[in-house]
C-alpha cells in the first residue's frame, strides 16, 4: 500500500511540475503539440526511472560505504549526463522526427532539475531501491501527465483570441499557474503515507 | 450574404438570463434561511464583474455593448457570490471577481474561449490566499441583516456566535476526532439531509436546475454525471463503513454540490463537448470533489475538482469525439 | 411502413403557401436566351453550332463531352453570340455561353420516342445523356451516370424540405402521372425492385395526386414495374429530410457514410423533376429545355413558372412584379441557396427557386458573437458532427484539426447556423476551411509532382553527364590505349635491354 | 568517480557505434513540406538542398518565398522552432509561364533552364509551356534572348475559386 502511495503522491499530490515546480524548461518547451508532449514525456520517464535506480545503486553501494555522501550531487550529475547521452543516441536512431523536435531539449534533460531533483529527493527521503524506482517513475509519469494535459490545453488556446501581449509563452505560464492552483486541491491527500 | 438566410430567434443573452432566473429559487432560499446579506454580496459582485468586463473589453478594443449585455459576466458574478461565504468582506468578493473576469476569462480571449471555469478559478485562488476568511460562514439565523452588511463592508470581524461550522466542516472535524458519523449528525448543525437550513438552499438550486433542464439550456448528462460520480463514491464507502463515511445524500445536499451539479459543471465553455464526454467530465468532478472533501485539507473540493477536470477536457474531447452518421462501427 | 427518424434537423417556417396555391404558369419568351456550356457538375459541352445558325427548339447545340451532358436550344431562333456571361454561382464568375435570339415560332425538333420495354438499356441511357438530363434538386449531377448503376431500391425524392420552394409540390400535383412513369422507367433502367416516393407530410395534395397516379399507372409504366412495387410515403416535415442521405435514412434506415455515394448501398435517389424529365425525354423525345422555377418572396405574383432554360433571371423576376424593398435575389432555398451576384445570370437546370428577399422577410443577420459552446448546433446537425469544434478550428485556420472533426462530412445544410444563439455564420467558416484545404491539397499534389519531375530531371542530367563522361573516358582511354600501345612497343624494346635492373614498381608507373 | 566515468565512457562509445544513424530522414520530411518550385530564391539550388541546409543548421526556415507563411508555419511545427510571420498572407492564384509563340526563336535555352521539364520543343521549333507542370519559378525568364516569356495568372474558375474568411464583427484570430 505504501508503494502505491509513493506513486500516487508523486503523480498527483506532489506533482513534479505543478507542486514541486521542477522541470519547467521542457514543460514549457515541448508542450506545444500533444505528440511532442507524449514523446518528451516518454523520454523523461525513461531517463528518470533509469536515473533514479542507478543513482540509488551508486549512492547506496558506492558513496555511503566509503563515506562519500558529500559527492552525491556531483556523482548524480555525471550519471545522469551519461544516461541522457545514451538515451539521445537511441532516440536519434529510432525516431528522427522526435530527435529533431527534442533536439534542443534532450541535452537539457541533463540539466533538467527534475531529473536531478528526484533522485536527490529520494536519497533524502531514504527510499529503498524499489521505492526510489517507483518514486522516479511516479514523478516522471506525473511530469508526462502534466505535459500531456498542458499540451491539450495549449492546443485549444491556440485558437483563442488571446490579447496580443499575452500570446505564446505568457498565456502558457498563466495556464500553468491555473493548473498548479488546481493541483493544490490534492494537498493533504498523501498524509496517510509517512 | 450567405446561407442560411434565415435564423431562429435566439441569443446568448436569452441563455444567460435563463440561467440567472434559474438561480433565483436558490437565492430566495438563501435569503430566507441565512439572511439578506447575500443580496449585498450579489450586488457587489455584479457591479465589479460588469466594471471589469467593460474595462477589459475597452483595453482589448472589442465591441463593448454586445458582450457586456450578454449577461455572461453577471452569471459568473452571481456564482462567485454564491460560493463565497455570504459575510465575506467586499474586497474579497471583488478580488475574486477580478481574478475570474480579468485573469481566467479575458486573458484567454473573453467569453467562450477560457479553458478554466472563471468562478471556480476565483474560488480556488481566494481559498488558497485567504483560507481563514473563506471558512467563516454565517450560521443559520446567526446574524441579522445589519450585522451581515457590517461584516461585508469590512467591519471588525468579531464573529463569535455569528458564524458556525458548515456541515462539511463539522463532519470533517468530527471524523478527525474519531467520532462516528451518527453521533456527529446528532449535533445541531445538521438538518434532515445536509447542513440545517443549507439543505433548503440546495433544494432551491435543484428546482432551478430542473427549470434549466426543462428549458433545454443544459442537458441531463452533466447533472446526472455529477450526481452519479459523487453518489457512487460516497455510496460505496458509506455501505462499507457507515460509521466513518457519511451518506451520499449528505454529500449531495451539503456544500456546493447542487449548485455545482446544475450551474457549475454545466458551464458549456469549459466543459467537454460530446454527450459522453460531458458525463465523464461531470462524473470526474463528482469523484474528485468527494475525494478532496473526504481526504483533502480544503473544506469543499468542488472548485478544485472542476479546475482539475477543466484541465482534462481537451483529452476527454479527443477520446470521446463522436463519429458522424454512417461512420459508426456497427454494434 | 415504419419510418426511421431524421437525426437533428430543424423546423423553420415553411412559407410554402405563398407560391403553392396557383397552377404552374408558362413564361413568355424573352428576347435573348443565354445557355451556358457547363450545365452539369461534369465536363462542359462542346459547341457544334456557329454564330448565325438557325436552330429549332430542342435542337442539340452542344454535344456531351466525357461524362457531361448535351445542351439544347430552349427555343427556335438564331444563334446570336458565343460569349462569356455571368454564372449563377456565388463567385459571380463568368462562363462561356451560347446566346440564342428566339424567333417566337417555337418549332420543336424532337427525337424518336423510345419504348422502354423494347429499346436496349444502353440506348435509353444514351438518350438520357443526349437529352441533357441532370439532377434537378440543385446538385446537377448527370442522371445518365446514376441510371447506369444497378440498384435494389429506387428513391424518388419529393420531400422538398427547404422553406419557400414549391416547384416539386406543384409538379407532383399537376403532372403526377408523368412523374410516376419516369420513376418506373428509372427503376427499369437501374433494375430496382421497388420504388419509394418520399414526400413531406405538409404536401397532402401532392401525396394524394401521386397515390392516385400510382393506382392508375400508364401501360408503358406498368411494363417497367408493377404498381404494387411503388409506395408513396409521407415523411415528417423536418428540414433537411430532403437531403439524399437523409431521405435514404428516413425511408430505408441505411446510414450512408458522408464520403461514400448512396449507390454503393443498394439505393439510388432521383428528384421528382428528374423523373419527369426522363419521362418527357424517352416517351416524347423532348430534350430538357425548360424547368419549373418557384418565384416567391417579395413579389406581386409568387408562383411556379415553367421557364425556358437560359432566361435571364432579371427578366423572370420582372415578370413576377418585384415589390419595393427587394434587396437581393436568392437562388435556391433560404437554407442552402445563395445571393445571386448578378441578375444577368440565366435560369439553369439546377435553379429550382428564386426568392426576392427584403429586409422584412430576411432580416440581416445580427452581429456575430463568440461561441459559448452551448451545443445547440450539435443537437441539430443531421450528420452528428460537432459544428462548434469545426468552427473553432476553422476560425483559427487550424485546418488539420478541422479535418479531424470531419469537416468534409458537412453538407452545409445550415441547421447549425440557423439555431446558433451567438449568430455565428458557421457554414461560411466551413466553406472557407473546405476551399482552403482543397486548395492546399492541390498545391501539395502539384508540389509532389514538381519534386518528382525535378528529381527525374536531375537523374536524367546526371545520367547524361555520366554517359557523356563515360563516352569521353572511353574516347580518352582509346586514345591512351593507342598511344600506350605505341609506347609499349618502344618500351618493350627498351625493356629487353635493361629488364634486370628495374623493380616491378617502376614498371607500373 | 573515475570508475563511473570509465564505465559510462565505454557504454557511450558502444552506443555511438551501435546506434549509428545513416542518412538524414528529416531532410526528406522538410523537403516534402517545401513547395518544390525549385526556384532557388532561398539561395540554394533547389528545394532538397535547402532542406538539407535547414537540417544542417545553415539556413533559416523563412527563406522560402513560394511556400509563404503557411509553409513556414509547417516547417516551424515540424522543427519545433518559433514561427515568425512575414506579413499578411495574400491569396494568390497559381502563376504559370507563357511563351509568346510569335516571338520565340526556338533557342532551347529555356528548356534547359526549366527545373521540372515543363517546357517542350526542340531547336528551331517553337516552344510551349505545359502549364500543368509549370511551377511559376521564373527560372526560364533570364535565359530567353528575345524576352518572349511572361508569367501570367491562371484564369479563375469555380473550381479554383475560394470562399473568403467570413467578415464579422469579431477580430480575425491569427493562428500563432
Amino acid at each position: 500500500m505504501s508503494y502505491l502511495f509513493v506513486i500516487f503522491g508523486a503523480v498527483l499530490v506532489n506533482n513534479v511540475v505543478f507542486v514541486r515546480i521542477l522541470g519547467l524548461c521542457p514543460f514549457m518547451g515541448t508542450s506545444k503539440k500533444l505528440d511532442t508532449a507524449i514523446g518528451m514525456g516518454m523520454a523523461t520517464t525513461f531517463v528518470l526511472t533509469l536515473a533514479s535506480g542507478t543513482c540509488y545503486l551508486v549512492d547506496h553501494y558506492l558513496l555511503k560505504p566509503f563515506d562519500l555522501s558529500y559527492l552525491r550531487t556531483l556523482a548524480f550529475i555525471v550519471l545522469i549526463a551519461g544516461i541522457v547521452q545514451i538515451t539521445e543516441l537511441i532516440i536519434h536512431k529510432t525516431s528522427p522526427a522526435l530527435q529533431q523536435v527534442l533536439g534542443i531539449f534532450l541535452p537539457l534533460i541533463t540539466t533538467n532539475c527534475a531529473v536531478l531533483g528526484i533522485p536527490l529527493l529520494s536519497a533524502n527521503f531514504g527510499y529503498g531501491l524499489l521505492e526510489s524506482l517507483l518514486f522516479g517513475f511516479g514523478s516522471a509519469v506525473g511530469f508526462t501527465f502534466a505535459l500531456i494535459l498542458f499540451a491539450g490545453i495549449r492546443e485549444r488556446i491556440d485558437g483563442a483570441d488571446v490579447p496580443i501581449a499575452f500570446r505564446g509563452v505568457p498565456i502558457a505560464m498563466m495556464t500553468a499557474g491555473f493548473m498548479s492552483l488546481a493541483f493544490m486541491g490534492f494537498a493533504g491527500l498523501d498524509r496517510f503515507h509517512n | 450574404m450567405t446561407s442560411p438566410h434565415t435564423r431562429q430567434p435566439d441569443s446568448v443573452q436569452r441563455i444567460m438570463i435563463t440561467v440567472l432566473v434559474a438561480l433565483l429559487p436558490g437565492i430566495a432560499a438563501y435569503v430566507w434561511q441565512v439572511g439578506a446579506g447575500i443580496l449585498v454580496n450579489l450586488a457587489i459582485a455584479t457591479a465589479a464583474a460588469l466594471a471589469a468586463e467593460a474595462l477589459m473589453l475597452r483595453l482589448r478594443k472589442r465591441p463593448l455593448w454586445i458582450t457586456l449585455s450578454d449577461g455572461s459576466a453577471v452569471v459568473t458574478a452571481w456564482l462567485i457570490a454564491l460560493i463565497l461565504p455570504s459575510i465575506a468582506p467586499w474586497w474579497l468578493t471583488v478580488t475574486g471577481v477580478l481574478v475570474a473576469i480579468v485573469m481566467a476569462k479575458h486573458l484567454y480571449g473573453g467569453i467562450g474561449q477560457n479553458p478554466f471555469n472563471p468562478a471556480m478559478a476565483a474560488y480556488c485562488a481566494m481559498i488558497v490566499a485567504y483560507p481563514a476568511l473563506m471558512s467563516q460562514w454565517p450560521s443559520v439565523d446567526g446574524a441579522d441583516f445589519a450585522t451581515q452588511v457590517h461584516l461585508i463592508l469590512g467591519g471588525s470581524r468579531e464573529i463569535d456566535g455569528i458564524t458556525g461550522a458548515t456541515a462539511l466542516d463539522a463532519m470533517r472535524t468530527g471524523l478527525r476526532n474519531q467520532n462516528d458519523v451518527h453521533s456527529i449528525l446528532g449535533t445541531g448543525v445538521f438538518g434532515f439531509a445536509g447542513g440545517r437550513g443549507w439543505e433548503w438552499i440546495a433544494a432551491g438550486y435543484f428546482v432551478g436546475g430542473l427549470f434549466l433542464l426543462a428549458r433545454r439550456v443544459i442537458t441531463w448528462h452533466l447533472p446526472l454525471g455529477f450526481i452519479v460520480g459523487m453518489g457512487l463514491m460516497a455510496g460505496i464507502f458509506w455501505l462499507v463503513a457507515p460509521e466513518s463515511f457519511p451518506s451520499p445524500l449528505f454529500h449531495l445536499a451539503s456544500g456546493g454540490a447542487m449548485l455545482a451539479a446544475f450551474f457549475i459543471v454545466t458551464d458549456p465553455v469549459t466543459g467537454a463537448s460530446s454527450s459522453l464526454g460531458k458525463f465523464i467530465f461531470a462524473a470526474g468532478v463528482g469523484i474528485i470533489a468527494w475525494i478532496i472533501r473526504t481526504f483533502g485539507v480544503y473544506p469543499d473540493g468542488i472548485a478544485f475538482a472542476v479546475l482539475l477536470m477543466n484541465i482534462c477536457v481537451p483529452l476527454i474531447n479527443r477520446a470521446t469525439q463522436p463519429a458522424p452518421v454512417g461512420k459508426r462501427k456497427s454494434p | 411502413m415504419a419510418l426511421n427518424s431524421l437525426r437533428g434537423g430543424i423546423e423553420p417556417d415553411a412559407h410554402k403557401k405563398e407560391s403553392s396555391e396557383t397552377p404552374i404558369r408558362h413564361v413568355p419568351l424573352p428576347s435573348r436566351l443565354v445557355v451556358p456550356l457547363v450545365q452539369s457538375s461534369q465536363e462542359s459541352a462542346r459547341t457544334i453550332i456557329t454564330v448565325g445558325d438557325r436552330v429549332l427548339k430542342g435542337q442539340c447545340i452542344g454535344e456531351a463531352e466525357g461524362a457531361g451532358i448535351a445542351i439544347h436550344a430552349p427555343a427556335s431562333g438564331t444563334v446570336a453570340e458565343i460569349g462569356y456571361y455571368p454564372m449563377a454561382h456565388p463567385s459571380g464568375l463568368t462562363s462561356q455561353a451560347i446566346v440564342i435570339e428566339p424567333d417566337g415560332e417555337e418549332h420543336w425538333i424532337t427525337y424518336e420516342p423510345l419504348d422502354p420495354a423494347t429499346a436496349s438499356r444502353d440506348e435509353l441511357i444514351l438518350r438520357i445523356q443526349a437529352s441533357g438530363i441532370v439532377g434537378m434538386g440543385g446538385a446537377v449531377f448527370p442522371s445518365h451516370i446514376k441510371a447506369r448503376s444497378k440498384t435494389e431500391t429506387l428513391l424518388i425524392n419529393g420531400a422538398e424540405c427547404e422553406p419557400w420552394i414549391t416547384c416539386d409540390d406543384r409538379l407532383m400535383r399537376e403532372r403526377a402521372s408523368a412523374v410516376v412513369t419516369g420513376s418506373a422507367i428509372l427503376a427499369h433502367l437501374t433494375g430496382a425492385r421497388q420504388i419509394l416516393i418520399g414526400i413531406e407530410d405538409n404536401k397532402p395534395e401532392a401525396i394524394a395526386a401521386m397515390r392516385a397516379a400510382v393506382c392508375d399507372m400508364e401501360p408503358v409504366a406498368l411494363k417497367c414495374l408493377d404498381a404494387d412495387k411503388i409506395t408513396v410515403i409521407a415523411v415528417p416535415t423536418r428540414y433537411p429530410s430532403g437531403g439524399e442521405r437523409q431521405l435514404t435514412r428516413i425511408l430505408t434506415g441505411i446510414e450512408v457514410p458522408p464520403d461514400k455515394r448512396v449507390t454503393g448501398f443498394g439505393v439510388q435517389c432521383f428528384n421528382v423533376a428528374t423523373a419527369y424529365a426522363v419521362c418527357r425525354a424517352l416517351l416524347h423525345g423532348e430534350s430538357m429545355v425548360s424547368r419549373i422555377v418557384t418565384v416567391t418572396g417579395n413579389v406581386e405574383r409568387p408562383g411556379n413558372y415553367e421557364t425556358p432554360l437560359g432566361m435571364p433571371i432579371a427578366e423572370l423576376i420582372a415578370l413576377c412584379g418585384p415589390k419595393p424593398g427587394t434587396t437581393r435575389i436568392l437562388m435556391g432555398g433560404p437554407m442552402m441557396g445563395f445571393t445571386l451576384p448578378s441578375l444577368e445570370a440565366p435560369v439553369t437546370k439546377g435553379c429550382n427557386c428564386l426568392i426576392a428577399a427584403s429586409a422584412e422577410l430576411f432580416p440581416p443577420s445580427e452581429p456575430e458573437q463568440p461561441c459559448i459552446r452551448c451545443g445547440s448546433c450539435v443537437n441539430v446537425c443531421p450528420i452528428e458532427l460537432q459544428p462548434f469544434e469545426m468552427y473553432w478550428s476553422s476560425r483559427a485556420k487550424n485546418f488539420d484539426s478541422a479535418r479531424q472533426y470531419h469537416l468534409f462530412s458537412c453538407m452545409e445544410c445550415g441547421c447549425c447556423a440557423y439555431v446558433c444563439p451567438a449568430h455565428i455564420p458557421l457554414v461560411d467558416y466551413f466553406r472557407f476551411a473546405k476551399s482552403e484545404i482543397r486548395a492546399r491539397d492541390e498545391e501539395q499534389k502539384a508540389a509532389d509532382q514538381a519534386r518528382a519531375r525535378f528529381e527525374f530531371r536531375n537523374a536524367r542530367l546526371g545520367r547524361e553527364k555520366a554517359e557523356k563522361a563515360a563516352r569521353m573516358a572511353a574516347k580518352a582511354a582509346e586514345t591512351r590505349a593507342k598511344s600506350a600501345g605505341e609506347a609499349a612497343l618502344i618500351a618493350s624494346a627498351v625493356d629487353r635491354t635493361s629488364a634486370a635492373a628495374r623493380t616491378p614498381r617502376d614498371r607500373q608507373s | 568517480m573515475t570508475g563511473i566515468a570509465l564505465i559510462l565512457g565505454a557504454a557511450l562509445g558502444y552506443a555511438a557505434v551501435y546506434f549509428k544513424v545513416e542518412g538524414n530522414p528529416l531532410a526528406e520530411k522538410i523537403s516534402a513540406l517545401l513547395p518544390q518550385t525549385q526556384c532557388a530564391q532561398c539561395g540554394y539550388p533547389g528545394c532538397k538542398p535547402y532542406a538539407e541546409a535547414i537540417v544542417g543548421g545553415e539556413a533559416e526556415i523563412n527563406l522560402c518565398t513560394p511556400g509563404g507563411d503557411d509553409g513556414m508555419r509547417l516547417l516551424a511545427e515540424l522543427l519545433g522552432r518559433e514561427f515568425k510571420p512575414r506579413g499578411a498572407p495574400v491569396e494568390k492564384l497559381k502563376i504559370v509561364a507563357l511563351i509568346d509563340e510569335q516571338t520565340c526563336i526556338g533557342c532551347t535555352l529555356c528548356i534547359q533552364a526549366c527545373p521540372v521539364d515543363a517546357i517542350i520543343g526542340s531547336a528551331k521549333q517553337m516552344h510551349t509551356v505545359v502549364s500543368r507542370y509549370c511551377t511559376g519559378c521564373e527560372l526560364c525568364l533570364p535565359p530567353c534572348p528575345v524576352d518572349c516569356i511572361v508569367l501570367a495568372e491562371e484564369p479563375r474558375t469555380p473550381q479554383n475559386w475560394r470562399w473568403k474568411y467570413p467578415a464579422t464583427g469579431l477580430k480575425v484570430v491569427a493562428w500563432h
